[in-house]
């Protein structure tokens, strides 16, 4: 009889389960018709406003480290794109999931996480939210629905399908976010995953961030089909394209989405209109694209429009959104202080959260390989820190 | 004690965890309706519905991804592979998914899932059909891999795997979907990564797993009537390895002989090898041999066929080979 | 410095290698109006009958025979979509190729082959069109432009663009056919294909034979969309519907669609209405269909119908189909015989064609290897095997 | 002989041979106007157009499909992946088609085309950049695959492979891209299958490619120092393996070490260590010794990364542990 390990929890700890149910009917009625967001009130409006910024400044800063060399491989910056992670996550339940690819510092922030632990995985320390293992492309927050960033193009498509039909399986009303880009469009797996999103009606929205470039590679040199989410229809999917440069559009397009998904189970497939500001990492001079593109993209850049948003509304004075930013900026300092400060993550993390101790591993034939002998029981949910307070009256 | 066939304890393993926990559920292609390509799952869409048993569309790396992202929320699906042929197809959504987020993520996520279906040589269905690719997952830190040989095993093994908390890989073979054995009638699990002495002996050790432990087997009653004692060690499980049964063999007969269905370049069999080498590297009287698929893909012809599949026979000689 | 082999041909003689010029342009002009086929006369309608009727008989016995143990593995019956087969294979020109999955008898033998290569195929001879080595799933005749049978659903879809991408890169007029079934198109490696074909302007047509089912499953329970033709409008390809028990149908639409390929250099996806009267494979009882359904197919049978168009044209009377008839069941009973008194292949077939030898391995390092010590330097053209006199008057 | 980099020699060896033949192209994402992720490319689209260099989308079943069936057709393609981290994608078009079409067609089809592109860790880019999975192509009857250390290896190595008839995979390392080396001015090729002592010693023997054949020699400079005399062998081509110098290296050192940068189970160099323990059984002192990347992912952070990929000071500890 094999020596056990102390019984593991059989849930994880971050995920609860819930009684299954067999799934509700799908309306077969008429589509929904378009409902929009709840208008944007004021404190609301200030968080988003800040939020976005905070995105904004968080990346910048971390560009500015990682040519310091405190950053190593990878990093793609969201800047140009706030409004769209900062819309849809405004929107979102506690209770849902999304996911998305290596582009994912602008999810983990909108969904409200700390940055402090953001920019400790930048540095790859132990404080890091992905305990310094992941780094940039690979934030995480699964206690908040965040199954983060993805490394391979399309990879994370079908298993955001695969979280709907959890939810169908469970009879909740929770839904899904799956962010992906314009490149990631023509990988196999997006028209599996989009197949049988809509052959079993799972509560899916599929986002393309279509940001105009894949790399160095344009929309029209990738896709034979421009207008990306006319895909949609190949899958009977409800599909539609969306400003993202202006977070009252998104959140007037998702809000109906979401309202598709937890209410009549459907997917939606929706097309948002954006732009890079950078080059796709920081290895890319983006020779590929024009100085004036860029700029005419600028024009409409989504933190300033809210910010007239704020002041025609007067929701805020000039120099309260100066506030923001020096107060943004302040909190970008901490974290990079935070960062720092934190111990390098020690040897044997190397070995540590790989596999899961259960009591159904013959613990004999695995006690001298350090991957299974440091496993843990069950899953670790990530040290909480003292949330940061803010010097400005929302 | 009930005699049943390996297809059926495999069918009464899935009922009974889908029976006991609501979490469980199962995907892939014919699975349902059909009753299974194979017939493994008869009977469980009358019993458990659509959404507990879902047919899916022929595509492989939807049908993981599906059960990788519902695993990852909680639920435990057992996503079937028509053929572990096709699991090419998912095999990045296997190793840069299921395998790897946990780590990625610092231990947030969990991926309690198994994938299942048959595996290797089965009649005369050729080269792409007829794979034994176990060492694509064997390969691979994250996964746990399993290959059992027995009806007994193949119950109490994928018991274990749909209730434990890591991403399993379950490699049935075809050719023993018929095979018979008893099966105890209570409610079990075998450990897994626990490796079996099917036969004992002192002259020679032989490591063989799934059908090729069946083939050694035979070749180990031949070898007896000619007084050569063989210990037949069944990993079962190939990752993770229980490997002290297979030093402490090899310790005492000396000599020892890997029988494989796959390929020889880069697969489990040469990594046993290694070990064996290394661990019991002074009471080795010869160097450990292998028995393996020829290294050319499996011909159509069953002339050809029956020469590639290791026989019996083959290993015989084989052993007849290390002990001369 | 190693031993060299005898230097191989660097090109395959069954692929004679042309210049390579500058792709033409395409045109971009308008859709082309459809031209048709050319009128169906007496000789090639007699052909084509005889041909059709060729497969049905050649495939009813290979299933008796399979079940008399003399053929083994999978068997896939082509039974009912003989007219898609040999209405395309008519219209192909002889440098032309194609490439299809595992239901590959039709092709092989609608595209002229010998049929005694391949009754010896199914029964695993050395005289079979692979050597024995392929079985029902793989036929294949290089010379002719086969490359025939693929195991693997949707696994060549992504090669016929390959195919199409030659040709352009030679600047030739040839045009690639491409079948697949329902079943194929949510494989991933679908959409990727259509998408390069669209995007590149590939001279390849697509064929989905939507023969209702995908072994047990059908298109409703597979495809989010079930009018399979139009997923061509996720790539701006021309894609249409085309009765598939009609050849003279199956004739108009598939000229068109190789006249855009050869002159327009623009992909074409036709979806083929169909049928298959036998189970998937000899291992299906087909119970999830009904006898109905079968019988109301088999009322549009491919072959009955242009008996009945020979017979209105006065192409012929029915005691000339009715020899027909006899003449190919001869032929049949003969490709039997010849397979039965065909050697089994000798072992050292199972260590042949593997690798082309040629002068940059190193020979040393695998003399000892028999994969290779049995790799020949060049090519093979299956043997050739005197014609089969027909004792019908054309 | 010009001093230049492991990426101008791959760069000279594709123009050179898309000069020399007219049915050479080169398909990839990014490898045209972006002039390839990883420079490799560079330049190669104004010479030879958009038809020739082609960039595509990012879908890495298309890219091998594309190569495949050009190949069959007479066109000698060569497909760059951006990493093999993303061949994954188009393993089953290169295992189950580009592998297996000639032998189940009687060999009337051959696909002379070239997968080629880095492998390996690069500088954190985690557990899905940063892997060694040359096992997966090792593993595989019908393919040639190549793993060059140098520069001069690198070009003469991909010009044969270009020019050969079988399909090869061609596995850079991306760490090695801007390491320099003498390389022949005029047009050369080194053949497929042979391997190289890249260094002579009789004390121990350590079998390295690629990254991992640099490290090995600046161990055995180390050790040099202490009087302990390495001979390194490269083989260069990881499939077919040229044995014979290995053999007679262990032959005459009695010990050997294989050092690997990928995982250790069912890997490359479990098979070496297969290999030689069989071959070389009556010569070995000790046990064949292995050094390998732990079998973990790959963590992000540069002190752990820096843990994880073998260094030359723990070959260098294997080297003595074997001569102990
Ligand atoms: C399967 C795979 N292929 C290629 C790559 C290399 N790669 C990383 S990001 C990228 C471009 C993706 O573009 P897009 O999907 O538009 O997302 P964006 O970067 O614009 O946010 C490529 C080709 C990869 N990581 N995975
Ligand atoms: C990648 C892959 N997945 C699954 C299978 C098993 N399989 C073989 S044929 C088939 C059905 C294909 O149906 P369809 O494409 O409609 O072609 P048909 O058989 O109707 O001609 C399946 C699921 C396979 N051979 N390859
Ligand atoms: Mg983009
Ligand atoms: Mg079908």
């Amino acid at each position: 009889m094999p020596k056990k390990p102390t019984p593991a929890k059989t849930r994880s700890r971050s995920v609860p389960a819930r009684p299954i149910s067999a799934p509700p009917k799908t309306s077969a009625g008429p589509a929904r018709k378009s409902q929009g967001a709840p208008p944007l009130g004021r404190a609301e409006a200030l968080r988003l406003y800040r939020q976005m910024l905070m995105i904004r400044r968080f990346e910048e800063r971390a560009q500015q480290i990682y040519v310091e060399g405190k950053i190593g491989g990878f990093l793609h910056l969201y800047i140009g794109q706030e409004a769209i992670a900062c819309g849809i996550m405004s929107l979102l339940r506690g209770d849902d999931y999304f996911i998305g690819a290596y582009r994912d510092h602008g999810y983990t922030l909108a969904r409200g996480a700390d940055p402090r632990p953001l920019m400790a995985e930048l540095m790859g320390r132990s404080t890091g939210i992905s305990r310094g293992k992941g780094g940039s492309m690979h934030f995480y927050d699964v206690p908040n629905g965040n199954f983060g960033g993805d490394g391979i193009v399309g990879g994370h498509i079908t298993i955001a399908a695969g979280m709907g039909y959890a939810i169908r399986l469970r009879g909740s009303d929770q839904c899904v976010v799956c962010f992906f880009g314009d490149g990631a469009i023509n990988e196999g797996a997006f028209h599996e995953a989009l197949n049988v999103a809509s052959l079993w009606d799972l509560p899916v929205v599929f986002v393309v961030e279509n940001n105009m470039y894949g790399m160095g590679t344009s929309v029209e040199r990738a896709s034979a089909v421009t207008s990306l989410h006319e895909r949609g229809a190949a899958y009977g999917m409800t599909h539609l394209p969306c400003d993202g440069m202006d977070i009252l559009k998104v959140r007037d397009i998702f809000a109906d989405a979401f309202a598709r998904a937890r209410k009549d189970k459907k997917p939606t497939f929706v097309e948002v209109i954006t732009y890079r500001y950078r080059g796709h990492s920081m290895s890319d001079p983006a020779k590929y694209r024009s100085k004036e593109e860029v700029e005419k993209w600028q024009e409409k850049d989504p933190i300033a429009r809210l910010g007239v948003f704020l002041l025609d509304r007067k929701f805020a004075r000039p120099k309260d959104l100066e506030a923001i930013d020096s107060d943004v900026s302040l909190e970008v300092d901490g974290c990079v202080k935070f960062a720092e400060e934190s111990a390098w993550p020690p040897p044997e993390y190397m070995y540590e959260d790989i596999y899961v101790k259960t009591p159904h591993i013959n613990w004999r034939a695995v006690e001298n390989d350090p991957a299974w002998e440091r496993s843990l029981p069950d899953d670790r949910i990530p040290v909480v820190y003292p949330p940061h307070v803010s010097t400005v009256k929302g | 004690m009930a005699m049943i066939t390996m297809r059926e304890a495999l069918n009464q393993a899935m009922r009974e965890e889908m029976k006991r926990d609501p979490n469980v559920f199962l995907i892939g292609e014919e699975v349902g309706h059909y009753q299974g390509a194979y017939k493994i799952t008869q009977g469980l869409v009358q019993e458990f519905g659509d959404w507990r048993v879902r047919d899916t569309p022929i595509a492989e790396e939807a049908i993981a991804g599906v059960a990788v992202g519902a695993a990852w929320v909680g639920m435990r699906p057992i996503a079937e592979m028509m053929t572990f042929n096709f699991a090419l197809l998912a095999l990045d959504t296997v190793l840069n998914h299921a395998a790897k987020y946990r780590y990625m993520s610092g231990g947030q996520i969990r991926c309690p899932m198994v994938m299942r279906g048959p595996s290797g040589a089965a009649a005369q269905v050729a080269a792409q059909h007829s794979q034994s690719l176990e060492s694509y997952f064997a390969h691979v830190p994250g996964l746990i891999v399993v290959m059992p040989s027995t009806p007994k095993d193949a119950k109490g093994l994928l018991k274990a795997a749909i209730r434990d908390d890591n991403p399993v890989i379950f490699m049935e073979n075809e050719v023993l979907y018929n095979v018979k054995g008893e099966v105890p009638d209570e409610d079990f699990t075998i450990p897994l990564g626990l490796s079996e002495v099917k036969r004992t002996g002192h002259h020679v050790t032989i490591v063989a797993w799934s059908r090729m432990c069946h083939h050694s087997l035979l070749a180990a009653d031949i070898l007896a009537k000619e007084g050569i004692e063989c210990e037949v060690v069944d990993p079962r499980t190939i990752r993770p390895l229980d490997e002290a049964p297979i030093f402490d063999s090899v310790r005492k007969t000396n000599h020892c002989v890997i029988v494989e269905e796959a390929w020889p370049q880069a697969s489990v069999g040469a990594y046993i090898s290694d070990r064996v080498q290394r661990e019991c590297f002074d009471y080795l009287d010869a160097p450990v041999m292998r028995v393996n698929a020829p290294d050319v893909p499996m011909p159509y012809s069953k002339v050809l066929e029956k020469l590639y599949v290791p026989q019996p026979e083959k290993i015989v000689e084989t052993v007849k080979q290390v002990l001369a």
